[in-house]
């Protein structure tokens, strides 16, 4: 099998467009309805002004989304695409991504259609390794029904349905999706277009399930959540960049990094006080998810230092490359399906 | 010693024991042994719910009722002629059913104090006189399987679990069966543990030479073949046909099938039938939870394969948002429905048909769907590709309601010339059309194109909000919405014209009396009809394959008939339906046991409507 | 300058605007000025899907229609007598339904050739004549309040903002409303913000001014206050009212509220209402999913609360499956279904009636839940108490039958006094009974008890598979299960015997033809009545508040008229069920537009059937 | 709200019985009906012979279950029961522990019911801290529904519906809570009541959501499935036992430990090579969940060596309380609710 499975994976069996592409290539005529200001707007601006960089047949790349303002996505990609229902966007692009390994399969969906009502779905397909590219537009908060609070919301959050503060921690999308065996993990943020694109770069080579957290605000119902990662007097400070191979430093200056104390924890160091040897190497690649996961806990609501980009990107086979195999592998077995022969199998009997 | 040979016309037999004593097994074989001898046969398994019950308890009593016969018949029969019961608990649950003169072989070495003691039995009834008034055949069965094992290198537990082997051998015997089936098949299942399956083939013609040897029968019966029209035949379960029928649906369309799928009684079979299959390009995938196996079902259909989806009652409730999905984006899908007794988890291996206004009606808004029911376990593999036919033909979910009769009963199935199998064209939208518009609808059926990704010049975008007609934009226009609702309803009530009438069979034609059902009632309807016309009375008789939409001519056939009967294993849903739209009065004969009908019974209800006309 | 002073017996007014307009704010504050006024009055909130639809499109209009009068009314109007556009997407969503003649106000200063050409208009309607067959304001709005606030500190945004308050101040002068509510509101709402609120005050002073001293309006006009029964009164929309039945069934009850819900339009301000009242005892949990809010409210009514759940018909789909568990087990639950139009996501700010059928089948098995609706906004209080009482009376979930348009539109609402409210008696089981049977049933409501957690000596297990009567362990004998099912449907029938036989109002006695209605359509077919009635016609008219079951005297009145004519928002629900149960040929009246039926319309309709009698 | 908080949590409020109860009290009448030889029946025993040491009221107890043969429990448990419908319990069981805080609430699932159904309410229930004490029966199998591969069954797995092996990789379960923020995750085994019983102790305390997840034999579906931790000869070479505040070693002479490598993540070492003081320590009230995830990790399909044990019991006020909190809160600010106040709030009008 594992010969079947060599190559197969991601974008391999996707055709590739016969020009260049252009941004204009992936508009659409329908108007764009999210409210003036949101998030969302960079966010699609960034995947159509990176598809064309992949090169791939317009018709041939599908977009599947759930409900929620940022599940309007696929109306404004002029590619296939499917608005489906809340929270089983994952499900129905699963039937998809596992029947037409030809097809780039996108999925388009908020903290509360992923993690709310489609949790279940969620954490299966990155158990599972579908090929799909999962794209969570977090902005912590329901924007489409006017501002509850969601999955991601910090606690004691005052909404529309918990006047006094919400109770529930929240999850740690990253966290979960690590616990939940996610073979592609990563995190960025709709005001950096670079970053951004790099991540969904790297996500659309992955052969697999692949998660993308993306902070987005909301600016009606959650004006300003990230704002310590945006503001151009403090974000240096508290993100922190993750690149696969490279030390663990962050800071406007470089100044902070991280360090593996004894215990076997990350801390914050400042680069000056330690020898380089002792700031933290980022291992994306590592088959044990440990250190990404424990990479995921320095996120706090406070963003005191909270890391983005790719937390974990290792290979395993896709659930759709084995499933192509398994079909491959019965019919050089025992040949293609005869339905007459099936028909007659077992025991039978002639009556003349 | 020579034997007397009694012929019969027909014998329906349960076996009846313990959930590990192997019923469903010894069942299974002598139905396949009836099957090649060309018997027309029916069968009836019956299990608890539990995987492996107490043993010994009357939770745990697990049978198999076989009706067979010289001429065809149409159900596993109301009582059997013959109990085989393996133990107090097995006579205890089954003792009811058999009519007085009925034989009883029961084996007696189960019939100990403490097992007697579990089922509450404060005498051995084989000994105190209470089954006087049957035909008793009192067998150390277990003793004697192990004697006749003496010899063999296996353990005492091996020995005496082949007495269900030893039973089978005997009844083999006492109607005449062939045994090379069973000896093939025990070669092939044990061909891993050489031991056990020589002590089983040991048992088995232990059990045909006791018979033969033995006093305690003197008479030996035969049942003659039936006359069936020529042809290959096999035995087949309706969970089988199904699953063939829906690989026969994709092998007709040239679509992949896409099987999505959580696993629930009574339904799994088609998942485990289906992934056998994979040369076929059938792919089938076991989801989270009956919404995710629906979902990718409808993913699949949107990537052009034949979507599908196999669940029970409690799957179908998890589903039908994801139905209504389906009927607002307009794309095939199959909504398999093997019913069980509810409501919530009820008694999951036991039969209903009340699932009926379920799958009609359990979704928001206005969404509806045509609903294919089979009426036999053969029939499933027909009704499997009808509604495979529809689903892509018209762009639109369609429930295929089974059921738990259906699915585990069994009958001879005449296996069908491939080439004759209807053909179904999947119609793909064409790339490159100017200005393309998905919800541009087929004049003749009100389709919409299906154009499914890979289509160059065909991107476009559906969704489960409300779109106008053509473009499938986002619409909030208030009369669209009308127009749109009452499109998708046209296109659904549209499918009348293109089923075939209901036929109906009035042999004189002088009958004032209907008798109409739908589902696995067929068989006890067609029964209780026979018995009622062999006894003088005329009543006519009619099926619905198709319950949403109706046969066109179903109207005209319920007001020719002074009284329409219309028997339903709930309470009465087809029955509104009918009465609903055509306003006709129609009588609900109405039981919800878990059983099938007796054929006994709806006679009598036949009967009393006929008289009281 | 003195003005004439004009009266009127009614009148109609719609706000219409960008989402970004504050048009449903503008048509509070008028709302609630108004009743306080004394008129009687009705509203109908519109708006888009959207949250904040791009600027000046026609998909990002939103408007609010209000009608009032000096005498009893029932719906917010067919059609406004005076339309407030904002801008020109809101001129060209709202000018069709303005009949000729009518008021007509334009904010000019919107009518830019950018905003204009977004909407398709190649000239300025204002401007080019095409208005000319009604009464043109055409008044620069936003820069007179621009204009009113120049000695502001504030920016010019904000005061560009407070245009819609310009507007109201206008048309509180020329329909003569009271303006302490609106100044007392004005200062609540921006108390943190002093310069906004001085800002907004100003421009609805300014707004008041420039109607009482510009000549563009020479006529004020006066609405009397209408004749309304002594009392407390206040505005109320539908959810709020039902908010605040379900924490009177509370307290009536003395069982704590547990609310588990998930949000959704149009159900989630029930939701956000109860979390406020935690001061009640009020518990809201806001789940993960809808199932898991009705599995949260099913295990609290389990411990002993009143256990609700709130949402709309897509999120009822999914509960369906724990809906029938309810039924299973037997416990009081509320389940609440703020209808919108289907089907799927469909169009979720709109209204439809569509899940009648789905509440009532849409569950795998017979799995019978009674049924209540609402008439009209604030009669989803008493539908909430009554629903309660019998979801612990009888021990069952019970459907609550909403709509968006009941659910934001509001009507005055007497406020009752607390002393008269239903009380409601948990009759809880009491500890200490020998052997005791979970579903040993009461003779007459055949209830079982309610022995709740906590309480010693009634340890017992329930759930979903099938049980004997009495014991409530597990049953899979067949006769048990038809037993079983026969009780759960007798249990519902008989709440028959426990509602008001439906009351008929025929004032002559003479009337051949009913109309008959169910939920939010009271309203609009109760106008429709009058109209008839005025113009001579003789017509009786009933409505449903319990659709399942049904008053035991509804056949009796069906047959006693010639016709029967049965306005629904679906495709005929409601008629199945009546012609299904009654063999009634009734006539359906059937339009989906997302929107309550206009008075209009159905006079036309109900007499029609009269002369073609 | 703190002080409200203090000793409400898990079974301060739950009255306690009079007398001295012994195993017998906890059983019914009904026949137990799991296959003769499940794990199962350990199980139960073992939950009967431990509740007595709680020495709570017998009707503050409620069993609430979803469905599978794991499922079943309820019924033969003499307390308040609800055998509900598959993958649901969480749900039910939360609205039953949020609004009485004088019940002990426990869950029973299986794998099928909590991690592939119900796996979104798991995992909800699991950031939300509502105080349930969740059983998870994990087989590694569909028992009640006969045999298929479940969300814990190892990759090419054959059963019925997998006849050339599945293909997703498992969820583990202990590293799935971990990511779903749980504050209480344990495993244990059928097979061995007394540290079974030591966890249901623990468990039993905890203030807020516990998950204890206990390898279970099911010796018709899957046979075996745990025969390393179990077999005599084996067993203590492969199991780890986790003890909070304790060096991790185990084998049978003890000869095998973990160590924190230089990189941060457990190695295997052999105890005699090292210092003791090298040898890692477990901290299951570490509030950073990362060592107990690395720790889950050391899990593998060959059983090399498997943990058992508390992984993470860490302190956060539990839903109820603080739901509870709020309740009291409200009161205490605005007084008790007065339905004749309320009714009349608003804007008002009399007409006489
Ligand atoms: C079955 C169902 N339940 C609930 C809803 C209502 N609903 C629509 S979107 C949404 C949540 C949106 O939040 P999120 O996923 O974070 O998306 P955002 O709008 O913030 O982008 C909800 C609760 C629905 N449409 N369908
Ligand atoms: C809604 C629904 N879907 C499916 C089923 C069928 N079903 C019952 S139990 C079960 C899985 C059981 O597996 P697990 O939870 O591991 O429990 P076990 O029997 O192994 O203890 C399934 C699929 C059901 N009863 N209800
Ligand atoms: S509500 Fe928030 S998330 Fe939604 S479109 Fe507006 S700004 Fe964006
Ligand atoms: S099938 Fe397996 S899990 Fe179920 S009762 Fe039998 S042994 Fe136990
Ligand atoms: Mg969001
Ligand atoms: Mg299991």
């Amino acid at each position: 099998m594992s010969e079947l499975l060599n190559g197969n994976g991601a974008l391999s069996l996707v055709p590739k467009a016969d020009g260049k592409q252009s941004a204009k290539d992936f508009k659409t005529d329908q108007e764009v309805r999210w409210c003036p200001g949101c998030g969302d707007y960079a966010i699609l601006a960034a995947v159509q002004t990176f598809l064309p960089e992949l090169g791939l047949r317009r018709e041939n790349i599908c977009f599947v989304s759930g409900i929620g303002c940022s599940s309007r996505f696929p109306y404004y990609m002029n590619t296939y695409g499917f608005h489906s229902i809340h929270g089983r966007a994952p499900a129905i692009a699963t039937g998809l991504a596992a029947s037409r390994p030809d097809l780039s399969v996108w999925v388009v969906t908020g903290d509360g259609d992923a993690l709310s009502i489609g949790g279940n779905h969620l954490i299966h397909a990155l158990r599972r390794n579908v090929n799909l590219k999962i794209l969570l537009f977090n902005n912590r908060i329901y924007g489409l029904t006017k501002g509850q609070y969601s999955p991601t919301s910090e606690v004691g959050k005052i909404t529309k349905s918990t006047p006094m503060g919400s109770l529930d921690a929240p999850f740690n999308p990253i966290s979960l999706a690590l616990g939940a065996e996610g073979t592609f993990v990563a995190r960025t943020i709709d005001s950096d277009r670079r970053h951004l694109q790099s991540v969904l770069r790297a996500a659309a080579q992955h052969n697999g399930t692949a998660l993308v957290e993306i902070y987005q605000n909301c600016n009606i119902f959650n004006d300003g959540a990230f704002d310590p990662l945006k503001d151009p007097e403090v974000r240096d400070d508290v993100t922190v960049r993750l690149e696969h191979g490279e030390p663990i430093v962050f800071g406007r200056e470089g100044d902070k990094a991280l360090r593996r104390s004894a215990s076997g924890r990350f801390e914050v160091v400042r680069t000056a006080d330690v020898d380089a040897s002792q700031i933290a190497v980022h291992d994306a690649r590592d088959p044990d998810p440990s250190l990404a996961f424990a990479l995921s806990r320095l996120d706090s609501p406070a963003f005191e230092h909270t890391p983005i980009g790719i937390f974990r990107q290792v290979e395993r086979p896709s659930y759709d490359e084995q499933l192509r195999a398994q079909l491959a592998e019965a019919v050089d077995r025992d040949g293609p399906g005869d339905l007459a022969a099936l028909l007659a199998g077992g025991d039978t009997w002639r009556i003349d | 010693m020579t034997k007397q040979v009694q012929q019969l016309d027909r014998v329906i037999i349960r076996f009846a024991g313990d959930s590990g004593d192997g019923m469903q097994l010894t069942g299974d074989r002598f139905t396949q042994e009836t099957a090649s001898f060309g018997n027309d046969l029916s069968t009836l398994p019956n299990f608890p719910a539990e995987i492996r019950a107490p043993a010994g308890t009357l939770p745990g009593v697990s049978s198999f009722q076989l009706h067979f016969a010289d001429h065809d018949i149409l159900t596993p029969g109301d009582a059997p002629n013959v109990l085989v019961a393996m133990n107090p608990a097995a006579l205890k649950a089954n003792i009811g059913d058999l009519p007085r003169g009925g034989d009883l072989i029961v084996n007696t070495d189960e019939f100990t104090r403490r097992n007697l003691a579990k089922v509450g039995y404060a005498a051995n009834p084989v000994e105190d006189g209470s089954l006087d008034e049957y035909r008793v055949h009192a067998l150390p069965l277990t003793s004697m399987t192990v004697g006749a094992l003496e010899d063999f290198d296996i353990s005492k537990k091996d020995a005496e679990r082949a007495k269900n082997m030893f039973a089978l051998g005997l009844l083999s015997w006492l109607y005449h069966r062939p045994t090379e089936g069973t000896l093939a098949f025990l070669e092939r299942k044990f061909a891993k543990k050489p031991g056990i399956m020589k002590a089983n083939i040991a048992a088995f013609q232990a059990g045909w030479s006791y018979g033969e040897t033995t006093e305690a029968f003197s008479v030996q019966y035969e049942v003659k073949p039936a006359a069936q029209p020529a042809g290959l035949y096999r035995n087949i379960t309706g969970n089988m046909a199904l699953a063939y029928g829906l690989v026969a649906a994709g092998v007709r369309s040239g679509l992949p099938v896409f099987l999505g799928s959580y696993p629930i009684t009574p339904a799994s079979d088609i998942l485990h039938e289906l992934s056998k299959h994979k040369r076929f390009g059938v792919r089938t995938f076991q989801a989270e939870d009956e919404i995710a196996a629906i979902g990718a079902a409808l993913g699949a259909s949107f990537g052009g394969s034949l979507g599908v989806t196999t669940t029970s009652g409690p799957g179908i409730a998890l589903k039908s948002e994801t139905i209504g999905l389906a009927v607002a984006t307009e794309l095939p899908l199959l909504v398999i429905d093997v019913q069980r007794a509810g409501p919530s988890t009820g008694m999951p291996t036991k039969t209903e048909q009340a699932d009926l206004l379920q799958v009609m009606y359990g979704r928001n808004g206005e969404a509806p769907v045509p609903i294919v029911a089979p009426q036999s376990p053969s029939d499933c593999f027909d009704a499997a590709l009808e509604a495979a036919r529809i689903a892509v033909r018209y762009r639109t979910p369609v429930v295929l309601l089974s059921d738990g009769y259906l699915a585990n009963g069994s009958e001879p199935w005449r296996i069908p010339d491939v080439d004759t199998l209807p053909t179904i064209e999947p119609g793909f939208a064409e790339p490159g059309e100017e200005g393309f518009q998905p919800f541009r609808r087929d004049p003749e059926t009100l389709a919409r194109p299906w154009a499914v990704p890979g289509t160059a010049g065909l991107e476009h975008r559906i969704g489960g909000l409300e779109k106008p007609d053509g473009s499938g934009n986002i619409s909030y226009d208030p009369d669209n919405h009308d127009t749109m609702t009452r499109l998708r309803q046209a296109k659904i009530d549209g499918i009348a014209n293109d089923i075939p009438p209901l036929a109906v069979d009035d042999p004189s034609g002088r009958a004032r009396v209907l008798v109409l059902g739908w589902g696995c009632t067929y068989g006890s309807i067609a029964a209780a009809v026979r018995r009622v016309r062999a006894a003088g009375g005329e009543i006519a008789q009619a099926h619905l394959r198709h319950l949403n939409p109706f046969p066109a001519n179903l109207g005209q056939v319920l007001r020719s008939y002074d009284r329409v009967v219309v028997p339903e294993i709930n309470l009465g849903q087809l029955a509104l339906l009918l009465r609903g739209k055509y306003l006709v009065d129609v009588i609900g004969y109405n039981r919800m046991r878990g059983l099938p009908f007796k054929a006994e019974e709806l006679a009598g209800v036949i009967q009393d409507v006929i008289d009281s006309e």
